[in-house]
């Protein structure tokens, strides 16, 4: 994924950003440090093996998260009050712990004594050690597979399923794998961004999207294991960590062997109206889970273009991808884990659009030369016009060749109309493969002159992505939000929703998870 | 060969030498249009759950997408391409001719009923008729998170050019942004009094947005006692106009409204209420 | 939230788990598929000869449009683009749900009913029961001038890796080439004492392949008393192949004909004739 | 028009390519040169005002040609029996001759005293001089008009409509002109070439094209016309000068201020099995017709790639433009007017389609700087997939925005099934209008490094040429063709339709149009 330089980049220039990016980046990192959310203590439980809802579909995570808030507070995390009362309790398992204490029949305490505190986190190491070491050998698992059958050439091809329903997302997911994917994400509900808990079992009935479900996860993973064998290619599985469970969604598709997740620092706060210290902490817990799990984050700086001006606001895509960078890298995400989004969205009226767009993409490309930079065909300017969509899509993917993105997102050519049919996606990749077949090594007759159109406006962009950068690292990204930057969309600090989730963490703070794997995965349980 | 001899003078305008109602104009009875007048041609494309991998298995796949361009009214249809989806479906691509006619003399188009206003000329209208602001509640309910279009009708910038209800000083707008749940929209639309409710829904999978509507005229049902609930209005850009009655909402926008269209219809229509209920 | 809970096995085929014939499989109704098993979801574009420039016009337009799509029965038809062709042309993209359902019952297929010879069983049989070569004569007849239809069939070069019929001994093949009048192919049949006669069309607009291939038809009525004309075979990629009898040809090949089937049907339908008939 | 370099060419290989082109191509010019044919001596009546058909259909033109043939060959030319019989006669006009001439009352001679020769040559002359001071009136609206209006940039869009009747043709070339067309076709019916007569009116019932006569022409020019008023610039009508009428089509074309014409050296030899020598000694008459008209001949290259490989046989695109140039500047056209064909017709399947494509295309723009180079859309690989189809027109449309093609024929996504929907060419007419918009200037980054993949490649077909043109010069062109040299197909000196209409001149040959033409346009009556 190296590309050749073709834009007479100033690397002074992209040092400049990186540094403004970390100092606006770091204090959020600090705040991540300090404080933990229901949802990532919900993940621990999930981690050490709790599944499962009530009757009336709440997760036991949920319940038993809940009983130990509403008795001691989370500000020590679950784990000591959990595995405490695990310890002292009636021997019995995380599950009937989770029952009675829904059922009012259980009293926390925070241990305080040493020798407790020591007893309860070893038993909660160990607990969680078990989801770890499961993620552990699903990454070992997609890694021989991978070393067996090999990985395709970039760009990748990323297909989208979103029927709502499960079983129809499988055979849909089949045929787009049979048909040339290379990876196939499943779409969410609408709705589930904004539930607080994580739904149960295979689901039929979604909007627009499926629900992201341990279940669903394991039996798309599964279809896709009997499809991979049959074509002898391994197919990747995305979903999304995202929304108000992010990181327990983040711990279940590790668990599941899911191989990217959308994942973006920002997008939660300005699209979902998610409260920005939630998001940024609930990122940073997701994002360590997904380094160990070798999973490939997609970040979403594609949405701003369908809010902003594609040419205007070209720059924030820039500067989100380099606050993206800094805060994955602070989790531990390795730079072929960034799966940076950015987006071909000009209207396609505007004189040189398809220029500009070769500029923009060229320029991602420079500046993240180790990334696998997921490329977002046009939605904005979509219509009903299936050929015009058709046609736009072709030069999305052309653009993709020639600019050598790592994983392109097929467009619909019913973009404007519908979530896919079988038979659109079935077209669009009969469009990217003779886009592919017909331009490979197209690229090699792509020299934009040094001070041409293409090199001048990637140089504008960079600087003005500098520009923004100098304010944000000024004022703070959470003032940045607030006034409107990315996506042209304010949120305040304390505003959206979820904020009732975050607490700070107390001195004694434990988390079982974050000890592992901050120790790396060289230490075990 | 048959020609037709056509008189050579010099150069008439060929406009004039096309029989009246050769290209429709004016026609009352009209037909799919290909390359010649009447030739009833339209393109069809579709999916069926056959197999179509094998010679057999796609000569029945061709044979059942037949059937059904039959079905539709298609005369000499034929199957220009078929592709099979593996395991078990085909894909075709059907030109055909089209028995059906179309009676220009049945289309009912749904005249604009209200007359369209410029801003001043609607504030104007609020100010003497009214002689008060009038408060617009509007949001994206249900799980919908698309706020772009109701932002085009609400926001100062606007859409097509044309100023967003923010920027009439004869509203004051409140916008709730997405994802609001029906009951939250109608509390607050009490809680200020409204004067009319405006909800926006763009995902239409499984009929997500006919759902949310519905949500929203249950919820004004408890609120307020019949008549005296605030104008409701809906958009969005899949919806059909004809719904109104079935939806039970005031009136429906669809893809393209212009704010000005909707400053228009509600001050309309909300002076057309105080005429009726003389409070 | 409706979900559904799937038993938490290891990892089984999840293809087990979808029930019964939702992908259709062994289905004897079927419907169109969209993204949901039974949707019915179908794609329709055609044009109207009616105005759309202005904003009535193009009201208009697209209730035409739907009344079109409504007589094809299309329920909760969505006409998503509409353009204007000036000066009176509208061009529409329409998607809806048919309430048709095709019967994979009734789909007839027409099979083959001559078992698919190789290049060495083709020229046994003929020596075998006719003894002598089989005389075949070709054109693309009337004014089209395609041949390379025509040319993949006879010629030894072939087409789809199959070599043409001037490759099989048993075969000597005549290859008159393009725009040969119907009369001159007939003649040319007699004097070569031709068995099969083969008519290549590719032009179809105004059903120029038709009356083509009817002028053959004819001209072989006045030349050979009836039983006795030549095997008359017609080809090119938009016959029906339901349309045989109606054509008066013994046999009509389509779009993708390879040279095998060609000949294999020639020499069953050769051999049938002389068990038939014995002369 | 100019192109610039990007292909290393050596100017010694073109050099040279021209030279054997000229050799090849020098034995025919004097064939053309020495012979005549009845549709050349046809084409003169044409031109001296004799119009109109008798109550079968068959022009006047016709009957009397065929009545001077019968009484005294036409190895003199047509001219002088017949104005001889004109002044020696009954005072009267070409028509009423023709009539009576065909009802077998009048006697012709070829006039023999000098003085008879010179009276009947001049009033000739006169006669004919007429026809050409309309074509010079013609060309000069032509350029008037677009000194006022301006020429589009290139490439210029061309699109075909092809209804079979001329009152279906109209409003569809007239909706295409305001959809952006630069140039219309009117394709003929299938029939026509064939015929060795021009049918006379306006015509409703031809075979996937309508047939090219008088009155069809002026019927659509005057539509266009309407149409040029209307857009404010001026809409280029094209016909076909091809087939056994080469020349009286030309002339006509000339009469009624078409602007393009097909017009191919060898076109009706390969594709219409019509005699070799007639086609040449036609061409040669059509094109003087052509020069003085301003007309800008399409020559047919592209058919070849219908039948043979557009790979293998990518060099004799080449050879044939070679030809087609030396006889186009032979018959003194300018390479202005030298609108040399050649197609997009490789095969979408094979690795680096695009890039082959794109070499040919660059190779024949650097070879022809001059020309207006005439790029034809994908046609073979078309099939029933509309979406396909619309795509790959999308890449001819690139690759002629990249290399600079003069005219491009714009493609339709329905090229495998039918002749042109009204909508077809609408939608045809915005995917180019996309990609003129969106890729304007993107040639500035286009720069195939010397010897990379696309400058190897167009030097490798350069260098097939050569040989193949050292072959064809050795053995003479019409043993060339009698090989199948060109579209797989072979034909036979002496084979072939419309032999018998071709007459080697006597001493004493005199044809007034050739005279006054080979005088050049000062010269006058
Ligand atoms: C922009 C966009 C987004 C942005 C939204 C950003 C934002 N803040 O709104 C982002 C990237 C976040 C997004 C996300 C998703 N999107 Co989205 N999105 C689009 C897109 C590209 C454009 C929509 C748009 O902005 N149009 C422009 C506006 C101006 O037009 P409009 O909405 O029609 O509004 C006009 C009229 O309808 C009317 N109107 C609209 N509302 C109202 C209200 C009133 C009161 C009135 C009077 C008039 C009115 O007036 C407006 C001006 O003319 C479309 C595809 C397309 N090209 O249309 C998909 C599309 C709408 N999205 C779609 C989907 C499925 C989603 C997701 C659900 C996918 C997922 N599962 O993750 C998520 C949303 C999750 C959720 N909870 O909803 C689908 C909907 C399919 C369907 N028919 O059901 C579409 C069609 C794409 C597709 N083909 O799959 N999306
Ligand atoms: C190549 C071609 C040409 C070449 C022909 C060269 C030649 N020597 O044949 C050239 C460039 C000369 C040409 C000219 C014209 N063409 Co053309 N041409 C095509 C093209 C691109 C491909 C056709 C082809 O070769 N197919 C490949 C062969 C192998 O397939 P096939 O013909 O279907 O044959 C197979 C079967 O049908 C069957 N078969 C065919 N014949 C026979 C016979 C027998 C006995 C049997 C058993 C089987 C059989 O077996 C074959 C192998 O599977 C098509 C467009 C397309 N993509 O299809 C247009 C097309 C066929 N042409 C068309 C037209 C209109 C013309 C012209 C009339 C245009 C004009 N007015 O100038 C002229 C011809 C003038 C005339 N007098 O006919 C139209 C026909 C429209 C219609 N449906 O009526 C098409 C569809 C293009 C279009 N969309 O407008 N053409
Ligand atoms: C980065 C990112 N996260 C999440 C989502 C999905 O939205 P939701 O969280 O509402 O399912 C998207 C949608 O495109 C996205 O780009
Ligand atoms: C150079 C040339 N001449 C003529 C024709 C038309 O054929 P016909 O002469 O049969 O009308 C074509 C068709 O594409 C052509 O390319």
């Amino acid at each position: 994924m190296t590309a050749s330089a073709k834009l007479n980049l100033d690397p002074g220039v992209a040092r400049r950003a990186r540094e403004l990016a970390a100092r606006a980046g770091a204090p959020v990192v600090a705040l991540a440090r300090t404080h933990t959310t229901v949802s990532v203590e919900r993940a621990v439980l999930r981690l050490a093996g709790l599944t499962g809802a009530d009757t009336d579909g709440m997760p036991w995570v949920n319940r038993l998260v809940d009983a130990v808030r509403d008795q001691v507070g989370l500000e020590h995390g679950v784990a000591l009050p959990v595995w405490d009362a695990l310890l002292i309790g009636d021997p019995g398992d995380l599950r009937t712990l989770a029952e009675k204490a829904s059922a009012g029949a259980v009293r926390f305490r925070v241990p305080a004594a040493r020798e407790d505190v020591t007893r309860a986190a070893a038993a909660a190491r160990r607990a969680v050690g078990a989801g770890l070491a499961r993620i552990d050998a699903n990454r070992r698992a997609r890694e021989r597979l991978l070393e067996r059958l090999g990985d395709p050439p970039p760009p990748w091809i990323y297909l989208i399923v979103a029927t709502g329903d499960i079983l129809e997302d499988i055979p849909q997911a089949q045929a787009a794998a049979r048909a040339g994917a290379d990876v196939v994400a499943v779409i969410r509900s609408t709705g589930q961004s904004l539930l607080d808990y994580v739904p149960e079992g295979a689901t039929r009935e979604g909007f627009a999207g499926t629900y992201a479900t341990q279940e669903n996860f394991r039996l798309m993973r599964a279809a896709l294991d009997d499809v991979s064998r049959e074509l002898g290619r391994y197919v990747r599985l995305t979903n999304y960590a995202s929304g108000l469970c992010m990181p327990e969604i983040a711990a279940l598709a590790g668990l599941e062997q899911l191989d990217m997740m959308l994942n973006d620092c920002m997008y939660g706060i300005i699209f979902r109206d998610i409260n920005p210290r939630r998001t940024f902490i609930d990122q940073h817990f997701s994002r360590q889970i997904h380094a160990r799990a070798g999973i490939v984050i997609n970040t979403g700086e594609d949405n701003y273009l369908t809010t902003a001006d594609a040419v205007e606001a070209a720059h924030t895509v820039v500067v989100s991808q380099l606050l993206n960078e800094y805060f994955g890298r602070a989790a531990g995400l390795a730079d072929a884990q960034l799966g940076l989004g950015h987006a071909f969205e000009i209207d396609p009226a505007v004189p040189d659009s398809f220029r500009l767009e070769v500029a923009h993409a060229q320029l991602v490309r420079e500046l993240f030369p180790a990334a696998p930079l997921k490329y977002m065909p046009p939605t904005r300017h979509m219509t009903g016009n299936i050929f015009a969509g058709y046609l736009l899509d072709a030069f999305f993917n052309l653009a993709g060749v020639l600019t050598g993105q790592g994983i392109l997102l097929v467009g619909m050519m019913t973009e404007g109309i519908h979530t896919p049919f079988l038979s659109d996606r079935d077209l669009a990749l009969e469009n990217v493969r003779y886009v592919r077949t017909a331009c490979r090594g197209l690229a090699e007759d792509f020299s934009p002159p040094p001070d041409g159109f293409v090199a001048t406006r990637a140089r504008q962009v960079l600087d003005e992505a500098v520009r923004l950068l100098e304010t944000v690292a000024e004022e703070g990204l959470f003032a940045a939000i607030a006034r409107g930057t990315f996506a042209g969309t304010s949120r305040a600090a304390d505003g959206g929703k979820g904020l009732d989730g975050v607490v700070p963490r107390a001195d004694g703070y434990r988390n079982p998870v974050t000890d592992l794997l901050e120790a790396g995965p060289e230490e075990r349980w | 060969m048959v020609t037709e001899t056509v008189s050579d003078e010099a150069r008439p305008s060929p406009a004039a030498q096309i029989r009246e109602g050769r290209t429709g104009e004016g026609a009352r009875i009209v037909r799919p249009y290909g390359d010649t007048t009447g030739d009833g041609m339209v393109q069809l494309s579709f999916t069926l759950p056959v197999p179509a991998g094998t010679e057999d298995d796609r000569a029945r796949a061709e044979g059942a997408a037949l059937q059904l361009a039959r079905a539709m009214g298609l005369e000499a249809a034929m199957v220009v391409h078929t592709k099979a989806i593996p395991p078990s479906f085909a894909f075709f691509v059907v030109y055909g001719r089209v028995r059906h006619r179309v009676d220009m003399s049945r289309v009912t188009v749904r005249e604009r009923d209200y007359p369209l206003l410029s801003v001043a000329e609607a504030n104007l209208a609020v100010r003497s008729t009214l002689g008060r602001t009038i408060v617009l509640v509007g949001a994206t309910v249900g799980t919908d998170a698309h706020t772009v279009g109701l932002d085009a009708i609400l926001n100062v910038k606007g859409f097509a050019g044309e100023k967003g209800l923010e920027a009439y000083r004869a509203f004051r707008v409140v916008n709730l942004g997405a994802q609001v749940e029906a009951a939250a929209l109608v509390a607050r639309a009490e809680a200020e009094r409204a004067d009319a409710i405006l909800v926006s829904q763009v995902v239409t999978q499984r009929d997500a947005h006919l759902q949310a509507v519905r949500e929203v005229v249950a919820a004004t049902r408890t609120a307020w006692p019949p008549g005296e609930r605030p104008l409701l209005v809906a958009g969005g850009p899949r919806f059909d106009p004809a719904a109104v009655a079935d939806l039970g909402v005031d009136r429906v926008f669809c893809k393209g409204t212009t704010p000005r269209e909707v400053a228009s219809y509600v001050v309309s229509a909300l002076v057309a209420r105080l005429q009726r209920t003389p409070s």
